[in-house]
């Protein structure tokens, strides 16, 4: 059983100075919510790079290989057709397909990944502790788990850094 | 990062070093032609073929400057001023380009095949109206003159508001720009068509003026990189960041794919369709020139596209700077499988010595007048009202 | 921070805080419906039963129903398929290739632009279905195991067309979707009613604005939008195929590809163009999509549109220069022949007006803007209807040369994807935000005329 | 498919060879009279026996077998000798019948008169019998009626005619059956009635002439094949004139130009209108309608003179046309022996003169012959004399209709009506029929037994194919009952034959065993003797007077003319015929008056305007090149009303413009004053645009170009096939190779080839509205292009079908692969898979592909959508169908598939028999129909083919082979034999 204590900024300005001051006075910031991506706060946080593109990259390849494969196997050992007297393996209208195949992959196995990783998707419920996140708040969330000091020292440190109504509660994880 | 902090670059000089390292190419440059006139015996299509070759990929850099150039102040992009005035410097050497294009009408007889009146056919006799002497000649000029006003005026601009900043000189490049990409528009296809698809002249694709662009602009990419990444080594450019170098990265990446996606577009069509009159292109090239054929693709497309699909390596300023280099070799290979089929034929067409040295020639003589024009100006645009814009700017 | 030069033209005009943008956008989606939209809805919605009620008559009684003929496979169907997939290009163009031109005055406009694609590929879509002879055996292009061991035919881009235009839809639509997640997070949390809620909600994902999921999500849109913009050529590309692989004269032809992608944008802005000018005033986002904006779409339009120009003439010039009798009687047949009024008709709206945008007063002159993209959607249905209908009616041999004439059902079809088009737009501007806030947010400190941070400590407003 | 799939691997691995052989089995015949041969003998007798004992009861459907035949095989063809005649044409044909329908006629080779090729009519005729318009059963007063009442009725009324001595006609058309003349001189004696015989287009002036130059009526064989200069006066002996198909084949013998055969024949034509004949000609000379007479005795003059015969007044013509003429002259003259005069005028003085310049020419006994007479074309305008003044009481009409093809119609309207008796003996309702008391339906020929003599001494039998379809009894067997004779008609004929011709022959000794054999030969040719005519030249001067006093009169000609299909419209109106486009015109569905461009002009009337000329119905205008200025041609046959579905009645009858001169019928008419009357009526016009645009689409080179350079006109050829590079390698295909090579220089348009593949291919029609709209059906087309001026141009054509490519570009396109390439080089179509994009027929240079718009054949899933506008899919037109062939569903592309169903069945019987596949047995059915030859296909691998030689010979070209399509189909260069 620890708490959570979270305030809010009107400005990613001044949320950007609050995270520095917060990471400089060594407090672990649980997380932070923002109406649009604030940048520099990635950074900031120091999260690691998405490796989301490394999903596109590989499902991309395994998608181009596949299709053109197929397509060679259709008409070279499936079933070899002799059609407007091209070459059974005629490579080049192989490409087109192949080419949506690929991104067709990539595209999806990316989105599929960012849903899960992020565990975003149909019907979940979001912990939402101020509506506003979504509209003109940057929300900084400080828990008391990941954390070697007090609650109030958190809810000082977060009014010190300049939150506005800071709060806390008991959560339950 | 607060980016306000513009440094100040150390002024270029053009000092005996480079002009000696010069001095030695040119030298390579001239001992190859020799080579291949006197020792090689090449027949004289090989040779002419070889100066045009040569005189083209010099213009491609200067007028792929000029192009980029003006594109990016049409759209008002402001990251390329921080080295804008590598671009204007390239771009002031295509009246050079012509001098050099120039040195090779004496073989026109044996690079054009359509220029022998006596022995033509009846498409060809028809096409006179368009492909003879004079006409080409009268083209030839107006592109010239009309490019190199272009370039000087641009150029004139920029400097001048080094020294007295003027609201209104932003407005005059953009329109000028404006102009000359109508200009360029029909210019770029139809010297295309003159200098290049007229080789084959029996041949014809619609396309062809696009390709040859996309092969021009990125050859004057690569060559911008590397001079980029150059000058920044040497703290010309210090505000040139590795920002400005990942969308150069972006560019070299993004263009090389339109490149080949032009090149697979006329090859798909034309194979498909089969046709006699268009597929004699490719068969002569196919049967002849199989494995340059094939090494074309790979080097102007599968290189640069997986060496340059990560984010770190548009980033890695030296790395970048070798990949440009592959792919401009990869469109010298290019333009040589664009004229030497046609020009020279599968008999007298080789790769010797000739082919390799005779560049370094004409690299001695556009670096010559590059460094010359460089050093005439500040290396950054002085009061350019989108400078600071430009220096500090960042990907995701 | 960003540096954005003073002398650039607001991207927001007005004085807007973060809040003040959440609810402008979400005004509509909030307020109650007005009459004028349940007109235009009600209108929209009969026009498309209208059409789905002569798509069910052509496929009941076949296509003999049609105009088209031994010689003129295609008519309108092809026309207009070609036609909405092109407009159908532009949302994916601005949101893909527009992000990797770093053009920040796309975040007004993409969100609108991309939902237009989905519906105008969807009405495309419709038409390669039912010019089919066997529309219930339509499902033979999928390449689905079966005893026969059949199998498509990869040769052909009308199949490659299937391929393209699936995976097109697709991707737009999981783009677009991605891109909603955050907004559709917004507007639940500024809905009171429950039930609103929930379902916005679900919508959402149970999007909560964290950071990690921002910076994913970035990354995500930014490697969609570099997978996109190969798409959108390649669509436009493998539907030049269709033409442009064949051996008809007017058809076969290298530069068809690039030619109809900078075609496609081109009718694709003029499209976006058309129904943003009436939104932006319906919806009053009249300091969201400023005419700023409506400029830099103008210049897009100029520059599409010329190089179409050039693609034109030089298609004319190649034909004289092949000196193949067949290709150069196609173009003197297109510019003199029976079809002539449809060639000139194509020329003076998609090369010629266009270039009055080189005026800068007409580029931001809202009417004629409009005026201008209505012409220029008429013109490049023309395009379509030169190259299907021209090319085929005369070609090789004289014996079988035949003129076509659309019947009322083909019209009726024709329409009745507008009614689809409009109808689905009308729902979209109800439920969703036509604006892409929390991109408008991300550079209103930077682009907006007068940003209102309400920054507790003392900042500089805009650094010079 | 996976069956096949593995069947031709197969092929691939074990079979190198040509042909698929399976052991001999012990059983294999090898001697020259086969097993299977005599079973075919054997079975034919039987076969008929049955036939005949089973027509006593109708049959409405086809009922499975309680017991089966035994020489009918389920899926196997039978074919029966037997012969088409109908008016101009006769044709000794194998009947083919499946499951014991039949459902395509087929040249029998053993005819000496029509051993290859048929007419389009020929091709056509199997639908007759299948006519959905056939009276079902004998009517009385429009009720029916049984049989015995009828004939009873009948014959009490004859009976008492005839003891009170009134007169009783007996109409007929010409009969050139035997036995049926016998038959009737018996109906005569017996009643006391007279016999008429009846032509809608007569040539009683031919025979007067003839009896007055030759003294006899005698109509004498011609030899075109013999004259090396044919010089023809508005006489359509290609298409419509005497006897088409034989002339046809004589004529394509001089056509057929190859190093071992270098002379080509000379063909003019002198005409008004533009004839299929005259599209043909080398030198077509266009003159008025009305000079026909002035130029006749213009060429008799230039040519007797010489030969110091009298000559009359000069005759003046614009210089143009006199040079012509005397050209003409003085080529004829060159060939004296071997040249042919030929006019296509009823008028006897014309044909006086004709007689008089052949004799002058000495053709006689060489390019014309006596002895070997034909006997049609009896019909006379007695009958019409008798029928309008004796007051017949009874009048029996056997299959004529003067109501609609006479111009008298209502005088004969108020004689039959008249007439106490009136009987029908049509099997067909029309206009004259309808006026009948009794009706008593004869049967369709393909149904009953029948013989004839079409020429002196030439024999041929018809015989019954099917089972009767309804209650009809054959005229003949009527006659029979009449006069109380019991036996069946067959057995009269074969009595008739026993006593006759037995004795004629000396092969066969047993009667029986010759029966068997004429029934399998289908001709039974006596031999004869020439005779050679006395040649009174009496007649000459009246003659040339009569000529040249013709007064060319104000106003405009009207011509009436036969169509090639339609012919006199006599018979049923066969939708085939209708929707199969003129070869001159390329119209289809209904007639027109055509009119000169330069009338056009002045009159600014367009393709489709209605106009009215003289008293008749407004009849829509067409421009025809190469029409004379003042004379307007309108084709016969066309109006016909009654006993037809709304939806086939076309076109507007121009009989009543015919006009009778002392007793011989005139087939043009002076004074007509043409107006324009501001309707408009679509046209179905398949060939829109008439000028190959300078394409190399035809080649043509002239005869003395040719002797210089035998690929002269085809230079083109030999570059465009060194420059044919590929980016690819070829296929190559190791069994067959299927490939045809048409000459375009023996091809004289006739369309027999189009009939025949419709018939083979159960190709739907579509009607006239589908036609005008370009959703024409037909598989193979016969283009036609017009070079040179609009006044006189020239003609050439070019049949189309399927070119068979093997870089096809419709295959390439097809997203579903329903069109693909066999291993023996055919453009396959898989109607199964096919989902109608139409995507394969826009990117097919040739346009040969047709796509199934609406529901044409009823095969389609959805209900109530078919389009029959002629209820050619109802289930007795249906019975005709060819069941090897699919019936095609609303949204396929189909087109020809080199008779694919035929290739297979010969190579089986090939495999069957365990023998390679012998070039020229296998026959594509428009190659077979082709009464010319100029179409041949077979094998290319076989470099000993006919179709691969002409593959090599100089003349042979590849349609837009530019293109780099490599079609299968070759053509030979047309070579024109111009002055």
């Amino acid at each position: 059983m620890s708490s959570i204590v979270y305030g809010h900024f009107t400005d990613e300005l001044d949320l950007l100075d609050a995270v520095k001051e917060l990471q400089e006075k060594g407090i672990k910031i649980a997380d932070v919510r923002t109406p649009f991506p604030v940048h520099g706060l990635d950074t900031a946080l120091n999260l690691r790079r998405s490796r989301l593109p490394k999903v596109a990259f590989i499902a991309g390849a395994v998608g181009g290989t596949l299709g053109m494969l197929f397509q060679i196997w259709v008409f070279t050992v499936g079933w070899p057709l002799n059609i407007g007297g091209k070459p059974q393996l005629a490579i080049p209208s192989f490409i087109p397909v192949a080419f949506e195949l690929t991104v067709l992959f990539a595209a999806f196995a990316m989105g599929i990944a960012f849903l899960l990783r992020s565990n975003l998707g149909p019907g979940q419920i979001p912990d939402i502790l101020d509506e506003d996140v979504t509209n003109d708040h940057f929300q900084v969330i400080l828990s008391e788990k990941n954390n070697q000091v007090t609650e109030p020292e958190l809810i000082e440190a977060l009014k010190a850094a300049g939150a506005l109504d800071v709060k806390h509660v008991n959560s339950t994880k | 990062m607060e980016k306000q902090n513009i440094q100040e670059p150390v002024p270029f000089q053009f000092n005996q070093k480079i002009k000696k390292w010069l001095l030695i190419a040119a030298g390579i440059g001239l001992l190859a032609l020799l080579w291949g006139i006197l020792i090689t015996q090449a027949p004289a299509s090989r040779i002419w073929a070889n100066l045009w070759m040569n005189a083209l990929m010099f213009l491609f850099l200067g007028l792929g400057a000029l192009f980029f150039w003006t594109v990016n102040s049409l759209g008002e992009s402001t990251w390329q001023i921080n080295f804008q005035r590598v671009l204007e410097a390239m771009a002031l050497t295509i009246p050079f380009a012509g001098l050099f294009l120039i040195l090779a009408f004496p073989g026109m007889g044996s690079i054009f095949e359509w220029t022998h009146t006596e022995h033509h056919d009846e498409i060809l006799s028809e096409k006179s109206a368009y492909l003879n002497i004079p006409f080409w000649m009268v083209r030839f000029a107006i592109y010239f003159i009309a490019w190199s006003f272009f370039a000087f005026y641009l150029r004139k601009i920029s400097v001048k508001n080094d020294f007295e900043p003027r609201e209104t000189y932003l407005k005059k490049t953009r329109s000028t720009s404006g102009w000359f990409m109508v200009f360029f528009a029909v210019s770029s296809s139809m010297a295309a068509w003159d200098w290049l698809m007229s080789i084959d002249a029996h041949w014809f694709s619609t396309l062809y003026g696009w390709y040859i662009f996309s092969g021009m602009f990125v050859s004057a990419l690569s060559v911008i990189i590397i001079i980029t990444v150059a000058f920044k080594k040497f703290n010309i450019l210090p505000n040139v960041n590795r920002e400005h170098l990942h969308d150069l990265g972006k560019f070299l990446f993004g263009f090389s794919i339109f490149w080949a996606y032009l090149w697979i577009s006329q090859f798909l069509l034309i194979w498909y369709a089969n046709i006699p009159e268009e597929t004699i292109y490719y068969i002569t090239r196919k049967e002849h020139f199989n494995d340059l054929f094939y090494l074309n693709v790979g080097i102007n497309f599968l290189f640069p596209f997986l060496a340059l699909m990560t984010r770190n390596a548009k980033r890695q300023t030296t790395y970048l700077a070798i990949i440009a280099l592959v792919v401009l070799l990869g469109h010298y290979l290019d333009l040589y499988l664009a004229i030497f089929p046609g020009a020279v034929g599968h008999e007298a067409a080789s790769i010797g010595l000739l082919e390799i040295g005779l560049p370094f020639f004409y690299l001695a003589a556009f670096l010559t007048i590059f460094f010359v024009v460089f050093g005439k100006a500040k290396p950054v645009p002085q009061n350019h009202p989108y400078l600071i814009e430009s220096s500090s700017y960042e990907n995701i | 921070m960003m540096h954005v030069s003073p002398i650039r033209e607001p991207l927001i005009n007005g004085e807007k805080s973060y809040n003040d943008i959440t609810n402008d956008v979400m005004a509509p989606v909030k307020a109650k419906p007005g009459k004028l939209w349940y007109v235009g809805l009600t209108i929209s919605a009969l026009l498309a039963l209208a059409g789905v009620g002569a798509i069910i008559y052509t496929i009941w009684n076949g296509i003999g129903l049609w105009g088209v003929n031994r010689t003129i496979g295609w008519g309108w169907s092809i026309t207009n398929f070609v036609w909405w997939v092109g407009i159908g290009h532009v949302g994916t163009f601005i949101s893909a290739i527009l992000l990797l031109f770093r053009q920040k005055w796309r975040t007004s406009i993409n969100r609108a632009a991309e939902a237009m694609t989905l519906f105008a590929v969807m009405c495309a879509g419709l038409f390669p279905l039912i010019h089919m002879g066997r529309l219930p055996l339509g499902f033979f292009i999928f390449p689905y195991p079966n005893t026969r061991e059949l199998w498509p035919n990869f040769n052909s881009p009308l199949l490659w067309d299937v391929f393209a235009i699936t995976t097109y839809l697709l991707v737009s639509l999981l783009f677009w979707y991605m891109g909603l997640i955050p907004d559709l997070g917004t507007i639940r949390d500024k809905m009171k009613t429950a039930w609103k809620k929930k379902v916005y909600n679900f919508l959402s994902f149970g999007w909560k604005g964290s950071a990690r999921h921002w910076s994913r999500h970035e990354s995500m849109s930014l490697i969609l939008a570099g997978l996109a913009a190969p798409l959108v050529l390649s669509v436009h590309t493998i539907v030049s195929f269709d033409f442009a692989t064949s051996i008809i004269p007017g058809w076969h032809t290298t530069i068809f590809p690039p030619y109809f992608v900078s075609g496609a944008v081109f009718s694709g802005f003029a499209m976006v163009l058309t129904l943003m000018i009436v939104t932006r005033k319906a919806l009053n986002l009249e300091e969201y999509i400023t005419v700023g904006h409506v400029e830099s779409m103008n210049k897009v339009i100029i520059a599409t549109g010329s190089i179409v120009g050039i693609a034109y003439i030089t298609e004319l010039f190649m034909a004289w220069y092949s000196g193949v009798e067949y290709e150069r009687y196609a173009f003197v047949n297109r510019a003199l022949g029976p079809y002539a009024w449809a060639y000139w008709i194509m020329m003076t709206c998609n090369v010629i007006s266009p270039q009055l945008l080189w005026i800068r007063k007409l580029r931001r002159n809202l009417a004629f803007t409009f005026g201008l993209s209505i012409f220029i959607n008429i013109g490049m249905w023309f395009e379509r209807f030169v190259i299907v209908v021209t090319s085929l009616h005369r070609d090789y041999l004289p014996s079988s040369w035949a003129m076509y004439k659309p019947t009322w059902v083909e019209v009726l079809i024709y329409l009745g994807t507008f009614g689809i088009f409009f109808t689905f737009f009308f729902i979209f501007i109800r439920v969703f935000p036509v604006i892409a806030m929390a991109e408008v947010k991300s550079v209103a400190r930077s682009s907006a005329r007068k940003f209102l941070g309400k920054s507790v400590k003392q900042k500089p407003e805009k650094n010079h | 498919m996976s069956e096949e799939k593995k069947y031709w691997h197969l092929l691939e691995e074990f079979e190198p060879v040509k042909d698929i052989r399976l052991p001999k089995g012990p059983e294999e015949v090898t001697s020259p009279v086969s097993r299977r041969n005599f079973l075919k003998a054997l079975g034919l007798g039987t076969a008929s026996a049955a036939l005949i004992a089973s027509c006593k009861r109708p049959v409405e459907k086809a009922i499975p077998y309680f017991i089966k035949p035994e020489e009918i095989a389920p899926g196997k063809a039978v074919y029966y000798a037997s012969s088409y005649f109908s008016q101009n044409e006769y044709c000794n044909v194998l009947v083919k019948v499946r499951d014991s329908r039949p459902i395509k006629l087929e040249p029998n080779p053993k005819s000496q008169v029509t051993p290859n090729g048929t007419s389009g009519k020929v091709q056509a005729s199997v639908m007759d019998v299948y006519n959905i318009n056939r009276y079902e059963h004998p009517l009385k007063d429009g009720e029916p009626v049984s049989w015995e009442d009828a004939d009873n009725e009948i014959k009490n009324q004859l009976r008492n005619l005839a003891n009170e001595g009134q007169t009783i006609l007996l109409i007929t058309p010409t009969l050139i059956s035997p036995s049926t003349k016998k038959l009737i001189a018996e109906f005569v004696s017996t009643f006391g009635a007279e016999w008429h015989q009846y032509d809608a287009v007569p040539m009683n002036g031919y025979r007067e002439a003839n009896l007055r130059v030759f003294g006899t009526d005698a109509i004498p064989e011609y030899h075109f094949d013999k004259a090396d200069c044919i010089v023809s006066v508005g006489c359509d002996f290609l298409g419509t004139w005497l006897s088409p198909i034989e002339f046809t084949r004589q004529y394509a013998h001089r056509r057929d130009l190859h190093r071992e055969n270098p002379n080509l024949n000379k063909h003019y034509q002198i005409e008004a209108g533009m004839s299929l004949t005259g599209s043909n000609a080398d030198d077509r000379i266009k003159v008025e309608r009305e000079d026909y007479g002035k130029i006749l005795a213009y060429l008799h003059n230039k040519i007797t003179l010489s030969s110091s015969t009298t000559a009359t007044t000069n005759i003046q013509f614009p210089q143009e046309t006199a040079n012509a003429l005397d050209n003409v002259a003085k080529t004829l003259l060159q060939n004296k022996g071997n040249s042919l005069l030929v006019c296509g005028d009823n008028n006897p003085d014309h044909q006086v003169l004709v007689n008089s310049i052949n004799q002058t020419l000495g053709n006689i006994g060489k390019t014309i012959r006596f002895g070997r007479n034909y006997n049609h074309y009896r019909g006379t305008e007695e009958w019409f004399e008798r029928l309008s003044n004796a007051n017949p009481r009874a009048v029996i009409l056997w299959d004529v209709n003067p109501i609609y093809n006479h111009p008298e119609s209502e005088k004969i309207k108020d004689a039959i009506e008249n007439a106490s008796l009136t009987v029908s003996l049509h099997s067909l309702p029309d206009e004259t029929a309808e006026l009948c008391r009794y009706v008593l339906p004869s049967t369709g020929y393909l149904e009953c037994w029948d013989d004839a003599e079409y020429k002196t001494g030439i024999y041929s039998v018809m015989q019954p194919t099917l089972h009767k379809l309804f209650d009809s009894r054959q005229a003949q067997e009527t006659l029979l009952t009449w006069l109380g004779n019991e036996n069946s008609w067959a057995d009269y004929i074969k009595n008739h034959w026993n006593t006759n011709y037995f004795p004629l022959q000396n092969q066969n000794t047993d009667q029986e065993r010759y029966w068997v054999e004429i029934l399998r030969n289908g001709e039974f040719v006596s031999d004869n003797t020439e005779t050679s005519p006395s040649f009174n030249s009496g007649e000459i001067g009246i003659a040339l007077n009569n000529s040249v006093s013709e007064n060319s009169g104000e106003g405009f000609t009207v011509e009436l003319v036969e169509n090639v299909n339609i012919g006199t419209g006599h018979g049923p109106l066969n939708p085939w015929l209708q929707e199969c486009p003129d070869p001159v015109t390329r119209i289809a569905w209904g007639n027109y008056a055509s009119i000169s461009p330069r009338l056009a002009r002045e009159m600014e009337i367009k393709n489709g305007d209605v106009v009215l000329i003289g008293d008749m119905p407004g009849i829509p205008a067409f421009v025809q090149p190469g029409q004379a200025d003042k004379t307007i041609s309108i084709a016969l046959g066309y109006g016909r009303r009654s006993g037809i579905p709304e939806d086939l009645v076309t076109g507007v009858n121009a009989f009543p413009l015919t006009k009778i001169k002392n007793g011989f019928r005139n087939y043009s008419s002076s004074g007509f004053n043409i107006k324009k009357t501001g309707e408009f009526e679509k046209l179905a016009l398949v060939q829109g645009h008439q000028s190959m645009e300078g394409r190399p689409i035809v080649r043509v080179a002239t005869y003395e170009e040719w002797k210089e350079n035998p690929a002269a006109g085809n230079e083109m050829h030999e570059k465009v096939k060194h420059h044919l590079h590929s980016l690819y390698e070829k296929h190559d295909y190791p069994g067959h190779k299927w490939g045809m090579a048409i000459d375009l220089n023996k091809c004289i348009g006739c369309s027999a080839c189009v009939l025949a593949c419709n018939t083979e291919n159960n190709i739907p029609v579509v009607g006239k509205k589908e036609v005008s709209r370009a959703h024409e059906m037909h598989w193979l087309r016969i283009d036609r292009y017009y070079t040179g001026n609009e006044e006189n141009p020239e003609v050439v054509r070019q049949p189309v079908m399927c070119q068979h490519c093997d870089n096809a570009p419709c295959e390439n396109v097809c997203p579903v692969a329903a069109t693909n390439h066999s291993d023996e080089g055919l453009n396959q179509m898989a109607y199964n898979r096919c989902i109608g994009t139409r995507y394969c027929n826009n990117n097919c240079p040739y346009k040969v592909r047709r796509f199934n718009w609406l529901d044409y054949t009823g095969a389609d899933a959805i209900p109530n959508n078919r389009y029959d506008p002629a209820n050619m899919t109802l289930d007795l037109p249906r019975m005709r169908h060819n069941p090897d062939v699919t019936v095609r569903a609303k949204g396929v592309i189909e087109k020809c598939s080199f008779c694919v169903q035929r290739i297979q069945k010969e190579k089986l019987d090939a495999k069957k028999e365990g023998r390679p596949m012998q070039d020229g047995k296998l026959k594509s059915a428009c190659q077979q129909a082709c009464p010319a030859d100029a179409i041949v296909f077979g094998d290319l691998n076989d470099p000993n083919s006919k179709v691969s030689k002409l593959m090599k010979d100089p003349r042979n070209y590849h349609l837009l082979e530019e293109l780099h399509t490599l079609p299968s189909v070759g053509y030979l260069t047309k070579i024109k034999n111009k002055s």
